[in-house]
């Protein structure tokens, strides 16, 4: 049954006919309730999806705001607290209500427990609950946005927030104070799910690298976001009653909220990284038909990433007043931690030595994930180098950085996953070539938007700027015209995976042919995923083992 | 054990069978079903262990969330100690320590209970768990006793909040060093502290407290009597881990300096 | 070409206007620069690599070149390979950054000094002889100049780009940084920190002048006191002089050449007198007790501004002896206007 | 932190099937608790004894000491620490290490600042 040899390894069934199975996780149950009271963890997923999916286009809705007052140098589009919270609110609900659930609450929700051969996560209805959570997050930023807006900049720098702005300050800090508790309860509970719910056989060498990554997201958020919520707790507290934690003048010291801030914040950039790095493992692996290059080397930089993410905070810091000797040891820090990112690199590219490769839409996409997170990450260690540091940070240098490593790596590591994993999550296949299109398109433009931003950034245009000098206005020209183009990149998506519910070729079980356990079951899965408890009783990624099955099964679709 | 399944592991070997994923049924972990049992996990076991594991993360979580305080104090205390030895002798050994003795006392209930539970004792649990809510009761009172002196004596910090108590005790027939005005302006950092820590510790307790309402009325009907004993296990450590939290907010917020400066 | 007519004017005009990168204005930019050249080669060669690596491999071992895949596990070789390699191209980053680091950040000792007070949202900057400008910078050309900076309110940062310096002023607490401008010119000052509403417009311009030319816009621009001189006013106006006086029976110590000494406070530990020492105890004295006095000086916390305190601070700095003191006791007591000083054994009640 | 993951062939570590992790549920007597509410009521008092004598740096060192004593046994015994799995031992220590991680690089920073507030 295998696929004839060509450009691709996508076997679809007959389509003539094949059909969607009969029972499903989708068609369980019916109506509202049923999915809002779900404890299904492919449900709660697909609620993930939507909502983070919401969360993206507004804040592209506000980037697209950004670049358009940018485009011209004087401040002719709105007025300066209006651009400040332009940015505001781009930043904090594309790191809180996006970015950061982005794989794990959807991808990972959907997919550790089928990878584990479990039937669902440890605890469901915390995975529901941290979905409400998210919800309630998601609700009170729009709510302090209706009410007029934040202006503190994601980072919330103290005494600003605290004394120095009327805005909605608290009701932004709450919002993202629930969102992390959500956060939180997601990683707990993909860590006990790792922990216990494996099944039979499957020993933690045969994992998944995208749950392995997961694991390592998951440390990180558990042990990071509950020093973000003390934070921004005294942050509203210090407003509300003006005491002077972080007030200077009453003798507190501002940096102290930097430090609290940023060792969360700096392990938050990992949060969003690394899910990612997971999706990349899969869809390299199974586009070249090879076991990823060194499987243990990939997982233990995971957790390495993980490790050493706790150590480097302080290099946001660098020119804030902390002291030179602890400022050389987290550069140096930074230094080792930049390490383990490039061993997964080079094992992904030397995955696809003597493999056998298609170009299928995830495939490109993590192409663009490699090449944009190498930028992304190289430009990175100009950040962590002292001398550098102080000519770049807070320039445009640094918003290049991170949408290099945000936009270009976990952005493009999401929609891989999306492409990849979508004829398992709705049973149908999306348009390819209109994928393609797609892919192409992002990549183009995204390039065009946040290239330029390297240069303007050495020139030292300083970000969050609403009028800048009129030399630096081509520049942005050029970026404003990228982000048009890298929003109807983002837009082609959106449209054709949503035409694919209904019109889209039935997928089968196992389209691309690959390993992972969740292949082996139906698309779209059953409630409880398997019929029978699995037992693990080869590597991962062995293609041989599905040589093998594949061979020795009648049907496809039964 | 289970050498049977082991020896599946090789990779290479055919599997004839179209379902290759085979049922894990183990006769000697099945244990009964309780009616507590959630379907996904395979074994009580499991179930019970995974719980148990979930309930440590989160307290790890709660660590980092009460360390992040704990570091503001230990820097400000380090600035500004002889405005934290000052304030701190506001607050009363007396009561403080009382409320430490109450809670470890309530910590104590509440692990005869876990113990009530495990040997399936319904009296002896609703009664530990009644004591343990009944001490944290009691220890909320004398906080709120303390708050309110504080509140008295505009201890608060906030725009009511008064220094001369400390830069001129004699006039409140207080027995201290006078503090330069600029450092008695610190002790409301300290204060604030105080009420950040303490007033978190008593928002956990106020919650515990909630739970503990509704356990004890699931253990009067009998719900943990039976072998299922993970609740109580579980909110036992919660408890705990509040007590564990107070053990250190006793002595760094009260016994900053009792002895007499030279 | 179908470029637009106003891009193509754009592009003229910005390539005339600026390049790929900034000018070189100062002493330090050509070592930042060779630092970046490094790093910009070392992700021009990274990326590249990468690249050729992934379209090397998609070209050879396509499905269709290639329809079976090989197993390979790995290679402890290759691992360390790519450990050892970016980890050594990493450490010569950080080895080179630390040692710009420290040279941009610690001035030279010959550094003449200029104070800047950043406030929302404006750049006030004041020369030791009393010049002050708002949101501009004059400075002569081959000459180190360090700025001793403060805020008033928020954290606001001062950027020279064309210099490659920044830093932070902070409020609470004196900041430095230090250049040597090579050319003369204008140059944008930008605050980078965010800082509120019009965080944007809290931009000025540097101005480098020859030496002289900035001796004769020194002489222009003068207000007629220097920093030093109205710090001396405000010594005497609060009280100051009343226990600083240098005499035998003053209650606190004589402040004569105590700028640069080594003090040992009451718990034993030595302490370097510099402007951020002098400013704090001004605002916290108690939190550094002098051995050999009681805590009884006030706090002024509040009751001056930055731009005083740094007059002060000026003042004492120049304070070699005690007699400009003592002249400023004689004009008070002859006017009848004694400053007012607290009573002694009696402190002032703190109003919160 | 794969502590309990040596077996990479996998085939002598069926895992949920026998949870390494897995520990005997260990009922622990009343008797016992009342040692552990006992020492921790005797420690209480002994800090704030202490705290009344003046012994300089020591004052503060004791009696994080004593809490941190106090805390152990906590934990060890009324929240059955000492019967559990590694894993849970694990966790906690990796709290406690972070927690650790937070001070002392902060401290780092504040300690060796030029600014001469120590
Ligand atoms: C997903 C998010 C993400 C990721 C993964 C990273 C990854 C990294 N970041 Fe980034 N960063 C951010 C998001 C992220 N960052 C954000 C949001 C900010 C700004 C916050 C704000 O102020 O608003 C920021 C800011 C920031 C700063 C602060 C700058 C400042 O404010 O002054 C620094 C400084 O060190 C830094 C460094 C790094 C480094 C060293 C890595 C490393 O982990 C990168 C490692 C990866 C690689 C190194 C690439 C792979 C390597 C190779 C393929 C080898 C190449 C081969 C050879 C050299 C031979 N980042
Ligand atoms: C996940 C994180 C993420 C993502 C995906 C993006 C995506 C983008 N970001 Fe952003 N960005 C941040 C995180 C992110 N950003 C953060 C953290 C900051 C710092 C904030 C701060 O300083 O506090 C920042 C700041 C920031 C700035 C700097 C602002 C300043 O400092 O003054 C700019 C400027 O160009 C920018 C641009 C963009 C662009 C063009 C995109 C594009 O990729 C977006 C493309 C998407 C679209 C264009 C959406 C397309 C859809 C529509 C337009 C339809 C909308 C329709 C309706 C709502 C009906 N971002
Ligand atoms: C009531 C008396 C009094 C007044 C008024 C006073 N001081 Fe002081 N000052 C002291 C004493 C006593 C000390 C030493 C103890 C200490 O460090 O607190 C001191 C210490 C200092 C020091 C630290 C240097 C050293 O040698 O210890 C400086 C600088 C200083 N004062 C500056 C000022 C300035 C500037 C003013 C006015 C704005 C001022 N003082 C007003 C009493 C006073
Ligand atoms: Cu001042 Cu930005
Ligand atoms: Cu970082």
């Amino acid at each position: 049954m295998s696929a004839a040899i060509g450009n691709t390894i996508v076997s679809l069934p007959d389509q003539s006919t094949a059909q969607i199975p009969r029972h499903n996780y989708i068609n369980n149950e019916h109506g509202l309730l049923s999915w809002l009271l779900t404890s299904d963890h492919k449900r709660i997923a697909i609620l993930y999806l939507i909502s983070i999916t919401f969360f993206f286009f507004i804040g592209g809705a506000f980037a697209g705001l950004i670049r358009l007052e940018l485009l011209t140098p004087q401040p002719d589009l709105v007025s300066s607290d209006t651009y400040n919270k332009f940015f505001t609110m781009h930043g904090i609900i594309m790191i809180f209500l996006f970015l950061v659930p982005s794989v794990p609450a959807t991808l990972g929700n959907f997919l550790i427990p089928i990878m584990l051969g479990a039937k669902d996560l440890a605890f469901p209805k915390i995975n529901l609950l941290s979905w409400y959570l998210y919800m309630i997050g998601g609700t009170l930023t729009l709510t302090a946005l209706v009410l007029g807006g934040v202006d503190t900049g994601w980072t919330f720098t103290t005494p600003l927030s605290t004394h120095y702005l009327n805005t909605h300050v608290i009701t932004a800090a709450t919002a993202i104070f629930v969102a992390g508790f959500s956060s939180i309860f997601t990683g707990l509970n993909f860590i006990v799910t790792i922990h216990r719910m494996r099944c039979p056989g499957m020993t933690w060498f045969r994992m998944p690298l995208f749950v392995w990554a997961h694991y390592a997201a998951s440390l990180l958020m558990v042990l990071g976001t509950p020093v973000l919520a003390i934070a921004l707790t005294l942050v509203a507290l210090e407003r509300l009653f003006g005491i002077g934690v972080f007030d200077p003048t009453k003798g507190g010291d501002p940096l102290l909220f930097q430090h609290l801030f940023w060792f969360y914040s700096h392990p938050a950039v990992y949060i969003m990284i690394l899910p990612g790095m997971g999706v990349i493992s899969e869809v390299i692996s199974t586009f070249s038909r090879k076991r990823i290059f060194g499987y243990t080397a990939v997982a233990f930089s995971s957790v390495a990433i993980a490790l050493f993410g706790f150590f480097v905070w302080e290099h946001h810091m660098f020119i804030m007043g902390v002291s030179s000797y602890s400022a050389l040891v987290f550069s140096l820090l930074t230094m080792l931690v930049a390490v383990p990112s490039a061993i997964k690199i080079f094992n992904w590219t030397f995955t696809l030595q003597k493999g056998s490769i298609t170009f299928e839409t995830p495939m490109l996409y993590a192409f663009g994930f490699m090449g944009l997170f190498t930028i992304g990450g190289l430009t990175g260690i100009f950040l962590g180098s002292l001398g550098m540091d102080i000519h770049l940070t807070e320039t445009y240098f640094i918003v290049a950085h991170f949408h290099f490593v945000m936009v270009g790596g976990m952005l493009m590591a999401f929609l891989a996953g999306i492409h990849f994993w979508w004829p398992k999550m709705t049973g149908r296949m999306y348009p390819e070539s209109l994928s393609k299109l797609a892919a192409v398109t992002t990549f183009i433009g995204f390039n065009l938007t946040f290239l330029p931003q390297f240069i303007l950034g050495y020139l030292g245009m300083p970000r969050r700027y609403h009028a800048y000098p009129p030399e630096f206005q081509v520049l942005n020209v050029l970026s404003t015209a990228g982000a048009t183009v890298l929003g109807f990149g983002y837009m082609l998506p959106m449209l054709y995976l949503a035409w694919s519910l209904k019109y889209g070729a039935i997928a089968g079980n196992n389209p691309w042919q690959a390993t992972g356990l969740e292949w082996q079951i139906q698309s779209p899965p059953l409630m409880e995923n398997f019929i029978e408890t699995p037992v693990m009783d080869h590597e991962a990624y062995d293609y041989e083992w599905l040589a093998n099955k594949t061979r020795n099964e009648v049907t496809t679709v039964g | 054990m289970d050498n049977a399944l082991a020896s599946t592991g090789l990779t290479t070997q055919p599997a004839p069978d179209p379902h290759p994923h085979e049922t894990a049924v183990h006769a000697e972990h099945e244990h009964v079903a309780l009616p507590q049992h959630r379907h996904h996990f395979e074994t009580e076991e499991q179930q019970r262990e995974a719980g148990s594991f979930g309930m440590w993360l989160f307290l790890v979580t709660e660590i980092m969330f009460f360390g992040g305080m704990f570091f503001a104090y230990l820097l400000y205390r380090n600035w500004y100690y002889p405005a934290f030895a000052a304030a701190s002798s506001q607050l009363s050994v007396p009561l403080g320590g009382t409320n430490t003795a109450i809670l470890i006392t309530s910590g104590f209930c509440m692990a005869l209970g876990v113990w009530a539970a495990e040997v399936r004792r319904r009296k002896m649990l609703v009664v530990t768990l009644i004591l343990t809510t009944l001490f944290g009761l009691a220890f909320l009172g004398i906080k709120y006793d303390e708050y309110h002196e504080k509140y008295e004596l505009h201890h608060i910090p906030g725009n009511n909040f008064n220094v001369s108590q400390f830069v001129n005790p004699a006039a409140y027939g207080i027995k201290e060093e006078p503090l330069a005005p600029d450092m008695a302006q610190k002790t409301q950092i300290f204060f604030f502290l105080y009420f950040a820590m303490t007033g978190m510790h008593a928002v956990h307790l106020i919650i515990g407290i909630g739970l503990l309402f509704w356990l004890t009325w699931r253990a009067h009907r009998g719900d943990f009597s039976s072998g299922y004993v993970a609740p109580i296990e579980n909110f036992g450590l919660y408890w705990h881990f509040i007590d564990i939290v107070w053990l250190f907010l006793f002595p760094l917020l009260y016994l900053i300096n009792r002895h007499p400066l030279h | 070409m179908g470029l637009s007519p106003v891009l193509w004017q754009f592009l003229v005009k910005w390539l005339h206007s600026s390049s790929l990168f900034p000018t070189e204005a100062s002493g330090i930019s050509p070592y930042v620069d060779a630092l970046y050249f490094f790093l910009v080669a070392m992700t021009v060669f990274g990326t590249a690599l990468v690249a050729a690596l992934l379209l090397a491999f998609s070209i050879r071992y396509r499905r269709e070149k290639s329809p079976v895949a090989t197993h390979v596990e790995g290679s402890t070789l290759l691992e360390a390979t790519w450990t050892i390699i970016p980890l050594a191209i990493f450490l010569v980053a950080f080895v080179w950054g630390a040692l710009l680091y420290f040279r941009i950040y610690n001035p030279p000792a010959n550094a003449m000094n200029i104070y800047v007070v950043g406030k929302q949202w404006m750049w006030k900057a004041e020369h030791p002889g009393g010049q002050h400008e708002i949101n501009a910078l004059h400075v002569p050309m081959g000459q180190p100049v360090q700025l001793t900076m403060i805020s008033q309110d928020v954290f606001h940062s001062l950027s020279i780009p064309d210099f490659r310096i920044k830093r932070e002023v902070i409020p609470g607490r004196y900041s430095t940084v230090w250049f040597e401008a090579t050319q003369p010119g204008t140059y944008h000052l930008f605050c980078t920190q965010y800082c509120g509403t019009q965080h944007s417009g809290m931009v000025g311009e540097v101005t480098v002048l020859t030496p002289e030319d900035y001796e004769k816009w020194l002489q222009q621009s003068t207000s007629g006191m220097s920093l030093a001189q109205n710090g001396e006013r405000l010594f005497s106006s609060m009280g100051c002089n009343s226990c600083h006086n240098g005499t035998a029976a003053a209650r606190g110590p004589s402040l004569a050449g105590v700028y640069g000494s080594k003090l040992t406070l009451t718990d034993g530990s030595q302490i370097l007198v510099d402007d951020a020492y002098l400013r704090d105890t001004i605002l916290n004295p108690s939190k550094h007790v002098t051995a050999g006095f009681a805590p009884i000086m006030p706090t002024y916390q509040g009751q001056m501004s930055e731009d005083g305190l740094i007059d002060l601070v000026e003042f004492i700095k120049n304070m070699q002896s005690n007699y400009r003191v003592q002249q400023t006791l004689v004009t008070a007591e002859s006017g009848e206007a004694a400053p007012t000083t607290p009573p002694p054994g009696t402190t002032e009640t703190g109003k919160p | 932190m794969a502590h309990e993951t040596i077996h990479t062939d996998g085939t002598q570590d069926p895992m949920n099937v026998t949870n390494p992790e897995h520990a005997q549920r260990h009922i622990v007597r009343p008797l016992q608790y009342t040692y552990v509410f006992g020492t921790l009521l005797l420690f209480t008092g002994i800090t704030i004894g202490v705290a009344y004598i003046d012994l300089k740096w020591a004052n503060p060192v004791i009696a994080l000491g004593i809490a941190c004593f106090q805390a152990t046994i906590g934990i060890l015994f009324f929240m059955h620490v000492a019967y559990q799995s590694r894993l849970i031992k694990i966790t906690i220590g990796v709290g406690f290490f972070l927690f650790l991680v937070l001070v002392t690089m902060t401290m780092g920073d504040y300690v060796s600042r030029a600014w001469g507030m120590w």
